[in-house]
């Protein structure tokens, strides 16, 4: 009874959604000739190689055309982090350590892990430091990280990433983050301005403060996804 | 550094990742710092405040991209008066909080910062002139928000907060859809270009997003069929984050609702659908409201049904309507606020918060019931108190566009809140306590920001002119579209019709 | 041209395919498991779509951390979807036939 | 082999999976009563509007908004760059999918702990 | 300083005073109260000026005034008020939460002083309102059957009090004011339908405090439940505010009126009221409960009154208001008089009281002299009052009207008398061997009450001249009068003076007479001294002669009384709450089903997307 009325509910959704996004030509062409602007896509893609020579687009527009989404997002996965602790919150005992609820890995996994773990470091802050040349930054490096260090916590029952590491780095990256922006609020009179010489296209150290954001946010979010997973894993009953 | 609208988002966000260090070094910084930042936004809003008197709306740009091709905080007369409300209530809540539960120093830390962020989210959905940003910051209110609900483990906290979730899940998904077919049809997402690019939009996808729009803000509203999370987020979640709901997240969705169907939209019709759909939500959570026993999912029906009020008076939609609206959301703001104070110390002691157990308290906790019933007086628009002048001007205004029989509905509507309100009065007042009721000793912090209110809600209801100039400006500054797109792209610049 | 249509097609029916099977799915960490392809799937078209940063991101973390996150709470709580550990099973079991009906 | 076919075929598929996938989403959340199994079903709503999100962004025979010397030749080839924007906005919604994910899980495990049970209706205690 | 915003700003300040002196001494409270409204009375009878003073508060003109009409209301306000004030120093002493008490006590006469001084409906209603939730706080301060009463009181106030409210802004959207003179000079501008709704309308809203008859169900129990000190003006002056209200509305108002059916509503209410004299005056008859019974009485009275205020030629206004008067008067006595016997005996229970008289004489003297009065009897007040109803019925031609007036007022001489008899007269129960006369501070005002009765009955005079005035304001035109002569107009005089001669004359004979014929004989028995029968009464079957007081009597009423506008109404109650009730059930606890009525609103918006918004 229930089930068809609610498939007919979705049909009728799925039916409007349809009719909407029918009239939208699927790859058409919005923006039009960059070099007029008659939109904001168009303006970004015309003035980014130029006025931050930053290669990729994505991230100028993520870091600092709008950035201030991208603070607000980081801090959703800081309340996130902050919200799971306070959620799945159990009294510690002095001393006692967090029960990891996984069968002692086999020998094999954990000599991979082993090998793979610095690799997989590298490869996320090589995404994050490139993030403004190669697709891929901060989200996605802080992401793999946060994968590398899983790894590891389900590879060794005792290797436990002390909440102190955690909470430095989060802190100190946000606080990187925040400030930098208030900086520029001083230097240019708008908050997260850029206020560091924009080098040359495609080279590393090149679009002013955006890389150091994105290596901020890569490092904080790293934190943030590790203090997830940590809490996830580690949290036992209790009651 | 110079004062601009950008602090009230950046100061608490720096003080929200400074606070996990700050807490090794002392325990007290969690609890204090809070209260440190509302107070410099305090002063921030002070200052904006004035600067508005002097030069007009203040758009602030964000890395120095302008309108529309960057993010933008708009702190017009209306956000200006919204956001400084907020700050106020904010801190008065803070005050309240201080020392509100003794809890470990590590989920206090964590309630602090959750609160703060909440805060800091409700004020960024206020200022931001930016519809994708706009949803970043109601995630952040949201988040926080669910987290808060559930904060308490020996309450039903947890599904209160489930239920917030997956109803606010659905917001957050409409509004997006609504996100999307709008950046398809105007290839912009700044409000005001989104406003000025609107009559360009073919009608039938202009309403299927209106749609989208009412349906994801109605559920933060807390319109009639997507309320059901309300009450019991209202009724679990902690006292102070209770306060926040009623005084500062509604308020951040009817802003939100209002802005887009105001500023975003030139749909006349839609006023009568808020009309209507605020009568339904009147009528139905004051009559849920009539028999509740647990007071403060009484007291969350009956904010629910002040929203539908505000719906009304918005749906109305002249000037004095806007103007009543807008001072019955503050009304409310300081009204439920107390009334969610004193009622959460009143039965701070029976787990299950029934009201029957409330018989004789107003000899045990004197100035605590003497503050209930001071919210009571005032919330069911009785004078001298603030509710009543917000009532009046709504009635008003209702007249004026002759709707006589909504006059009497809402009328008839307050006599049931009258019988609800006054049955706990009354059992304050009359009968001895029952055994074992073991009275709550307020805080001092409890009782200044109590007696805060209450000296706010006698003064506005004996001289309302104080604040009414400021609501004044505020209800013009919301009506007026051009206004707001003139000020925010300032160049006129030849973005008025997209290609196709 | 062909090519890519084809591969478009089934790329979509899969998306589809898995989506269905993680509803139907009775045992949640198939379902789980299901969800990761569908994250998948969904970066594959990202990639076609000229979106790489999109599917990095959809990548690391709808692939990996989302599904591990859910096997996670699933060893926190019930595996199977049918199961029920409450005393009056008998209710569900109405509960269920009400459903089905 | 006309183009046109080719567009509408793929904007059928490409929005036809995206809604489908959304409305599988919303059937989930309807009509399963495991509370794990609610949260798939969010998840795969969201799945569904980025794909939503990133398909509106998506020009025929364009390339990565990366000016990187692959793009640059690209446009030297006559190839425009597809609209960033939806993607840079896609990139916060997965993030922002994520943290509501996270936070969904947890309450659910509390909720297994406190009710004993991961039916979503037999969790009523808060009711009227 | 203008004097209106004196008094009020005394009274008020008075109020918050004597909640703060309750904090050093209970008594220091109430002594703070009575000293408030006393000064206030004397800032009122000395220094009152009558120029309007204008405030202007949220954007809106407020007026205060003093004006012949609100004079009258007001000086019976105030001065009962004092009394009342002084006597509750001795009648609540010894209660706890004096402070609360005396608040609201202060405050309500604030606010009666204010709605009297109001000259736009904005002042008027605020202090209306304030007067309303005062008065509840007090009747819940009893705390007797968990204020159900105070409820009622407030549903029914509220239903008042709103529509008051609706009519003021249906008026303001009409002619862009609050004023209430402009309301009366631009009424008859109005379309008919406007004046017919807003007429209703404030109809309903004074109706409801004096009382009329569907809506007079709150009053009997919130006057009996209320400390007595405070009922002596709930029911003396608060009815008057309705009664203030009426006249405004049926004489000023509906007069200016072009519009003919609106008169219609003058005879509807006429008849309600007589309807309601009729009705209450039966119900006292068969209360045992002297509180009750006085409760009903006056709701009777307020009947007369405004039968009185519809019928509105020059004779039945001035008779209405001099009824008034005197009703606030007597019965302010006699609830003083039910406070005092239940401060000193503990009941008021009229089948376990009697023989008070050698007890308590003075109390009984003063309720003596304001039965009398209520009964209508010369030569005291009420006579005149009726004398005058009686003859404006005739020259107006109500006949009926007369019929049911004169039924329900010789009903009256039923319960006054049980009154007199169940308290003061019959025999002496043991319980009160050693009960004392009340203490002075409550003798003092019942005793200065029933002489004022007396005086006025004799030299009516001093109340027409006031009333004179204040009807010439309500523009009824001139209105002559006479010290001691009663006239109707044309030739039916009576002189108060001969009358009171005579009566006393044959009074006085027969004092003397039955003084000395049975001055000897008269012996006190007990309830138990009895000389009937064989049996042996045992202690607790009641004996007293109150017992089945009218038991003929309520046999031949019974089936007309069995079914009281209470029943239908709670009746009602109950079943919008368990309407109510079953709506709330739409909050089933399940998440899944919330999140069901968000897809079926968000389906349905799609399906009528023309219909709402195109």
């Amino acid at each position: 009874m229930k089930k068809v009325l609610v498939i007919l509910m979705l049909a009728v959704i799925g039916y409007s959604l349809g009719t909407s996004f029918s009239t939208i030509k699927f790859g058409e062409n919005r923006i039009g000739d960059p070099k007029e602007e008659k939109n904001v896509a168009a303006y970004y893609l015309n003035r980014t190689p130029d006025e931050l020579s930053v290669a990729n687009v994505i991230t100028a527009i993520v870091v600092n055309y709008r950035g201030f989404d991208t603070l607000g997002e980081v801090s959703v996965l800081f309340l996130a982090a902050t919200g799971l602790g306070s959620i799945l919150y159990r009294r510690r005992k002095k001393g006692e350590h967090p029960e990891v609820i996984t069968k002692p890995a086999s020998q094999l996994l954990q000599s991979g892990s082993k090998l793979i773990y610095p690799a997989i470091l590298v490869l996320g802050a090589y995404v994050f430091i490139h993030g403004h040349l190669t697709p891929g930054g901060g989200f996605q490096g802080g992401a793999i990280i946060a994968t590398g260090l899983l790894l590891m916590m389900m590879a060794y029952k005792d290797f436990e990433i002390r909440h102190n590491v955690l909470t430095w780095v989060e802190s100190i990256a946000g606080i990187t983050f925040v400030s930098l922006g208030l900086t520029g609020l001083i230097y240019g009179k708008t908050f997260l301005e850029n206020f560091l010489p924009t080098g040359n296209i495609n080279d590393v150290v090149s679009g002013g403060i955006i890389p150091i954001i994105y290596i901020a946010v890569g490092f904080k979010v790293a934190a943030e996804l590790a203090g997830v997973l940590e809490t996830l894993l580690s949290n036992k009953e209790n009651d | 550094m110079v004062i601009s609208p950008v602090h009230y988002v950046a100061v608490p966000l720096l003080a929200a990742f400074l606070m996990p260090l700050l807490s090794k070094i002392n325990r007290e910084f969690v609890r204090i710092i809070p209260g440190l930042v509302l107070i410099y936004l305090g002063y921030v809003s002070v200052t904006l405040m004035n600067q508005l008197a002097e030069t007009g709306t203040i758009v602030e740009t964000i890395a120095g991209w302008s309108a529309p091709f960057g993010i933008n905080l708009v702190f017009s007369p209306f956000t200006g008066f919204l956001a400084s409300m907020m700050t106020a209530m904010a801190f008065i809540i803070w005050i309240y909080s201080y020392r509100f539960k003794k809890v470990d120093s590590e989920p206090a830390q964590r309630f602090y910062i959750l609160q703060m962020m909440l805060v800091t989210g409700t004020i960024g959905i206020v200022l931001t002139g930016d519809i994708f940003n706009f949803f970043v910051f109601m995630e952040i209110t949201a988040i926080s928000a669910y987290a808060l609900t559930a904060f308490y483990r020996h309450r039903d906290g947890a599904e209160a907060g489930f239920k917030y979730l997956l109803i606010g899940s659905f917001a957050s998904t409409f509004i997006l859809l609504a996100i999307v077919l709008l950046y398809s049809q105007v290839g912009t997402l700044n409000m005001a270009e989104i406003a000025q690019r609107m009559h360009t939009v073919p009608m039938p996808m202009k309403v299927s997003i209106l749609i989208l729009f009412l349906v994801g803000l109605g559920i933060e509203a807390e319109m009639f069929p997507l309320n059901g999370w309300a009450p019991d987020a209202y009724s679990q979640a902690p006292g102070p984050v209770g306060v926040t709901f009623a005084a500062l997240v509604v308020k951040a969705g009817v802003y939100g609702l209002i802005r887009v169907v105001y500023t975003l939209f030139d749909i006349p019709s839609v006023g009568e659908f808020l009309i209507i759909m605020g009568a339904v939500t009147l009528v139905i959570s004051e009559v849920a409201a009539l028999k509740q026993t647990n007071i403060k999912r009484m007291l969350a029906y009956s904010s629910i049904g002040q929203m539908g009020v505000v719906l009304i008076a918005f749906g109305i939609g002249t000037t004095e309507a806007v103007f009543g609206a807008l001072f019955l959301m503050f009304n409310h703001a300081i009204i439920k606020g107390l009334l969610f104070m004193s009622g959460s110390y009143l039965v701070y002691n029976n787990p299950e918060k029934e009201i029957k157990y409330l018989s004789g308290y107003g000899m045990k906790m004197p100035v605590i019931s003497l503050f209930f019933s001071l919210g009571a007086l005032a919330i069911v628009g009785l004078p001298p108190f603030a509710g009543f002048w917000s009532k009046l001007y709504i009635l008003m205004s209702a007249a004026d566009s002759s709707l006589y029989g909504l006059i009497a509905l809402i009328l008839a509507v307050s006599i049931i809140e009258i019988v609800y309100y006054f049955r706990v009065v009354g059992r304050l007042y009359f009968g001895k306590p029952a055994e074992g009721s073991i009275m709550h000793k307020a805080t001092p912090g409890g009782i200044i920001a109590m007696s805060i209110l209450s000296i706010t809600i006698l003064v506005v209801g004996f001289y309302p002119d104080i604040i009414s100039s400021y609501i004044h400006n505020a209800a013009e500054a919301l009506l007026d579209k051009a206004q707001y797109i003139e000020n925010v792209l300032p160049s006129v610049n030849d973005l008025t019709q997209i290609q196709n | 041209m062909i090519f890519s249509l084809i591969i478009l097609i089934v790329l979509v029916l899969l998306l589809l395919a898995a989506a269905i099977y993680a509803v139907m799915q009775k045992d949640l960490l198939y379902a789980t498991i299901a969800t990761g392809v569908i994250s998948l799937i969904l970066s594959i078209l990202f990639f076609i779509m000229q979106a790489p940063d999109v599917a990095l991101t959809e990548a690391a973390i709808g692939i990996a951390l989302t599904t591990i996150i859910f096997v996670f709470a699933i060893r926190h709580t019930s595996r199977r979807e049918d199961e029920i550990l409450i005393h009056e099973e008998s209710e569900a079991q109405t509960l269920d036939n009400k459903e089905n009906m | 082999m006309s183009s046109i076919d080719y567009n509408q075929i793929m904007s059928i598929g490409i929005y036809g999976s995206a809604i489908g996938l959304i409305l599988i989403g919303l059937y989930a959340v309807l009509m399963k009563k495991h509370l794990t199994k609610i949260v798939i079903g969010l998840s795969i709503i969201d799945a569904g509007i980025h794909l939503l999100f990133v398909a509106i962004g998506y020009i025929d025979n364009g390339t990565a908004p990366i000016f990187s010397p692959k793009g640059l030749e690209m446009m030297a080839a006559g190839k425009t760059m597809v609209d960033p924007v939806p993607q840079a906005l896609v990139l916060t919604a997965i993030v922002i999918g994520f943290g509501v994910t996270a936070v969904a899980l947890s309450l659910v495990i509390r909720l297994y702990r406190h009710n004993k049970t991961a039916r979503i209706d037999q969790i009523k205690s808060l009711k009227w | 300083m203008n004097s209106l915003f004196l008094i009020i700003l005394i009274l008020m300040g008075g109020a918050v005073l004597a909640y703060i002196a309750k904090k050093v001494n209970p008594m220091l409270s109430s002594i703070v109260s009575f000293v408030a409204i006393a000064s206030a009375a004397a800032v009122f009878f000395l220094m009152a000026d009558r120029e309007p003073v204008i405030l202007h508060i949220g954007g809106f003109e407020l007026q205060w005034g003093l004006n012949a009409y609100s004079w009258v209301f007001g000086a019976m306000v105030i001065s009962m008020a004092t009394l009342a004030s002084l006597y509750s120093i001795a009648y609540m002493k010894g209660k706890d939460r004096l402070g609360y008490f005396n608040l609201n006590f202060t405050l309500s006469v604030a606010a009666m002083m204010g709605i009297l001084f109001s000259m736009d409906w904005i002042s008027f209603f605020i202090f209306w309102e304030i007067m309303t939730w005062s008065s509840f706080l007090i009747i819940v301060y009893n705390g007797i059957s968990e204020g159900k009463i105070g409820i009622k009181y407030m549903i029914f106030s509220a239903i008042g009090g709103y529509s008051m409210l609706m009519a003021m802004v249906i008026t303001k959207s009409q002619i862009d004011s609050f004023l209430i003179a402009d309301l009366i000079s631009s009424f008859s501008s109005m379309s008919l339908g406007l004046q017919a709704l807003i007429g209703v309308l404030f109809l309903i809203a004074f109706s409801v405090k004096s009382a009329v008859m569907p809506l007079h169900v709150w009053a009997p129990r919130a006057y009996a439940d209320s400390p007595m000190s405070y009922t002596s003006i709930f029911s003396g002056l608060l009815s008057k505010m309705g009664v203030f209200g009426l006249g405004i509305m049926l004489i000023s108002v509906f007069s200016k009126t072009t519009n003919g059916n609106i008169f219609i509503y003058s005879e509807v209410l006429a008849w309600l009221g007589a309807i309601t004299g009729v009705i209450a005056t039966f119900y006292a008859i068969i209360q045992t409960d002297a509180k009750r019974l006085l409760a009903y009485s006056s709701v009777a009275q307020l009947g007369y009154i405004v039968v009185g205020l519809a019928i509105g030629t020059k004779l039945s206004v001035m008779a209405a208001l001099f009824m008034a008067i005197m009703h606030a008067i007597f019965k302010g006595t006699l609830f003083m008089v039910v406070g005092a016997v239940e401060k000193q005996t503990g009941t008021t229970d009229m089948t376990k009281l009697g023989a008070l008289i050698r007890k308590m004489p003075w109390t009984f003297v003063a309720s003596l002299m304001s039965i009398i009065a209520l009964a209508g009897i010369p030569p005291l007040g009420g006579f005149v009052g009726k004398w005058m109803l009686y003859e404006s019925m005739i020259t107006s031609d109500h006949y009926f009207l007369i019929i049911m007036t004169f039924l329900s007022s010789t009903a009256a001489f039923l319960y006054s008398y049980r009154f007199l008899f169940g308290i003061f007269l019959g025999q002496e129960e043991k319980e009160f061997e050693n009960v004392k006369e009340a203490p002075a501070i409550m003798v003092v005002p019942m005793i200065l009450l029933a002489a004022s009765l007396f005086f006025f009955g004799v030299f009516p005079g001093y109340i027409f001249e006031p009333i004179a005035n204040g009807m010439e304001y309500l523009g009824m035109g001139h209105v002559d009068w006479n010290m001691t002569v009663l006239s109707n107009g044309w030739g039916n005089h009576v002189d108060t003076l001969s009358i009171v001669n005579s009566v006393l004359t044959v009074f006085g004979i027969a004092f003397i007479f039955l003084g000395l014929k049975n001055r000897k004989k008269t012996r006190y028995v007990t309830t138990k001294d009895i000389h009937t029968g064989g049996e042996i009464p045992t202690e607790n079957d009641n004996l007293t002669y109150a017992v089945d007081f009218y038991k003929p009597f309520e046999r031949a009423i019974e089936p007309a009384m069995k079914r009281k506008m209470d029943f239908y109404y709670n009746k009602f109650g109950e079943g919008i709450e368990t309407l109510f009730d079953f709506v709330r059930r739409l909050y089933t606890g399940n998440g899944q089903t919330y999140a069901l009525y968000v897809v079926i609103f968000l389906v349905i918006l799609l399906i009528f997307s023309e219909q709402i918004f195109f």
